[in-house]
């Protein structure tokens, strides 16, 4: 294997990964796993464009996927989902 | 989890590998080649070229020079978006109010050590990428956006209290945030300002000098490359970001006892 | 290529293939252990051996590859940097999931031999 | 010698990135989950480091330290989600 050949490989396995992600995400039913989920997806995204040579992009995307809509989506189903249980 | 759904994701996942196949074979894909277009390389030979003064804007990273300089007011724009947000969450929460003796519980006592040694690393590295925008890859967001982890940390590890304990208010931080838009607007309209008591042509939004007029904003502190107006937006645009994520975390994180007076008042609404 | 070069490229390689043998050690421990409280152990080898040798042997490496120009000692920069924060964050992240799955019930504790939180021993 | 050797043992990370991948799909509990993501994110965090020094372009490397930050922020975001009762306390 040659070196010239590992991002483009590497690009076909992140855009795999994130796609096969994508699916579970739409059909889970605990919206905790799902977030999860999207959280694994949103890594394997961001990686995408680190491989396509965006350290820019790398670092804008990895606070909104990673870091503030898992966060966000965390404070709002505790808001809804433990007064259900009460 | 069922077998079926992770089946059916895997031949998915396939059936797009294979369009992608399909497309790259034709030749519209290529990753990082060495061949740019003609446009790119103007970009490329302009954003940091000392010999062509009139055009170019003295900072290293090609990408905060397109972002503050060529489309500088399209970024301006894009940051009063996040202030959208937090006047809707205003909205709905409206009528709550901050207490501050409710005896916070927090985190464990190894987290929340952990925390108090991370938390001066986190501010210097946040504020290293937001100043070293025009020298390395990042900016006032990304910046920001760093910065924001503290806050998070704050909320969960120690409490909500905490915050209030340090001075942070929401509303306090919504007029910082309004503060620091108007500090964007003012570097923005300071050659003009400039211009216009010099007597001379300038524009709005402008970083160094130009063919027709001669007003340019400092290129260089001693010997490290400023870029001129691109610096003082990127830390603005830091306090933005941090002040509005900040806002938004703390409101959203609400405790159910200072929520109560605006449960009433949406009663009554109803 | 000096001598002291290619002391800085051993000692780095050296490190990322240790490093690379406690990654794999930990991923077939985190697949391969019953529950949740026994695939904790496989977490922190693969944290501790399986990041942070491999991101000391990269910093030591970059300082010996002198043809990528003087850019090169951001990279050292940065890995010890990312370095120190692992080595506080990732024990202090995985503290607080054992507690917090412990406390709720959430994972089950089935492969038990002695429970000392259960008896009111050190609750904090 | 040294671009083969790294990308035997990057070969080496993609493996076990996958394998992580496995453990969060498959996870029967949410802390199980976490436990993949947050070793999948630091295999990650080396990976970064490695690809920039195969692809000799130091720059890229600079995402690294965000990546380990928000991750454990996530960490403690959980823990809190299944311990405490309200967010915020």
């Amino acid at each position: 294997m040659n070196i010239v050949v590992l991002p483009y490989l590497l690009v076909i396995i992140c855009s795999l990964t994130s796609t096969f992600l994508a699916y579970l995400i739409v059909k889970e039913r605990n919206l905790v796993v799902a977030i999860l989920l999207l959280l694994g997806q949103g890594i394997f995204h961001s990686l995408l464009y680190y491989l396509l040579m965006a350290p820019d992009l790398f670092i804008t995307y990895i606070p909104v996927s990673v870091g503030i809509t898992p966060l966000l989506l965390f404070l709002l189903i505790k808001k809804t989902e433990w007064r259900e249980y009460d | 989890m069922i077998k079926r759904d992770v089946l059916v994701a895997f031949s998915l996942s396939l059936l797009v590998l294979s369009i992608s196949l399909i497309i790259w074979l034709e030749g519209y894909i290529r990753i990082a080649t060495p061949i740019i277009s003609s446009l790119g390389e103007s970009y490329l030979y302009y954003s940091y070229n000392p010999w062509y003064s009139n055009y170019t804007s003295f900072s290293l990273n090609v990408v905060s020079a397109i972002i503050w300089d060529y489309r500088g007011f399209d970024t301006f724009l894009e940051t009063t978006v996040l202030m959208a947000s937090i006047i809707a969450i205003y909205t709905l929460l409206r009528g709550f109010e901050e207490k501050v003796f409710l005896q916070p519980k927090g985190l464990s006592t190894i987290t929340k050590t952990a925390t108090k040694i991370v938390i001066p690393l986190i501010i210097a590295y946040a504020l290293a990428i937001a100043t070293h925008g025009q020298l390395t890859p990042g900016g006032g967001f990304q910046g920001g956006a760093t910065l924001a982890v503290i806050s998070s940390l704050i909320i969960a590890v120690y409490s909500l209290e905490f915050l209030y304990y340090m001075g942070y208010r929401s509303k306090r931080l919504v007029v910082i945030r309004g503060l620091c838009l108007i500090g964007l607007i003012i570097v923005a309209i300071t050659p003009l300002l400039i211009g216009f008591i010099l007597n001379t042509k300038s524009y709005i939004f402008q970083n160094m000098s130009k063919e027709d007029s001669f007003i340019s904003m400092p290129s260089f502190l001693f010997d490290a490359p400023l870029a001129g107006s691109i610096f003082f937006y990127n830390v603005f645009e830091l306090l933005i970001v941090f002040t509005g994520l900040t806002t938004a975390l703390m409101l959203l994180s609400l405790r159910d006892v200072e929520l109560k007076k605006a449960f009433e008042v949406r009663e009554v609404y109803e | 290529m000096s001598e002291l070069n290619l002391v800085f490229y051993g000692i780095g390689l050296g490190l990322i293939a240790i490093g690379s043998f406690f990654e794999v050690v930990g991923a077939i421990g985190v697949l391969k252990l019953p529950s949740f409280f026994l695939r904790l152990h496989a977490l922190t080898v693969s944290c501790i051996g399986g990041s942070i040798l491999p991101l000391l042997g990269v910093a030591i490496l970059a300082i010996g590859l002198e043809e990528m120009g003087s850019q090169r000692l951001f990279i050292t920069a940065i890995c010890l940097i990312s370095v120190f924060i692992i080595l506080i964050l990732a024990p202090s992240g995985s503290h607080s999931l054992a507690r917090a799955a412990y406390n709720s019930n959430t994972a089950p504790k089935q492969p038990l031999e002695y429970d000392a939180l259960s008896r009111g021993v050190n609750k904090d | 010698m040294l671009s083969s050797v790294l990308l035997i043992i990057t070969s080496i990370y993609v493996v076990t990135a996958l394998m992580y991948i496995i453990r969060l799909v498959k996870g029967p509990t949410i802390p199980d989950r976490v436990l993949a993501l947050d070793a999948l994110s630091f295999d990650l965090a080396v990976f970064l480091a490695l690809l920039s020094i195969i692809l000799e372009n130091p720059i890229l490397v600079s995402g690294v330290i965000p990546l380990v930050l928000w991750i454990h922020a996530i960490d403690i975001f959980v823990s809190k989600y299944l311990e405490a009762r309200e967010m915020g306390e």
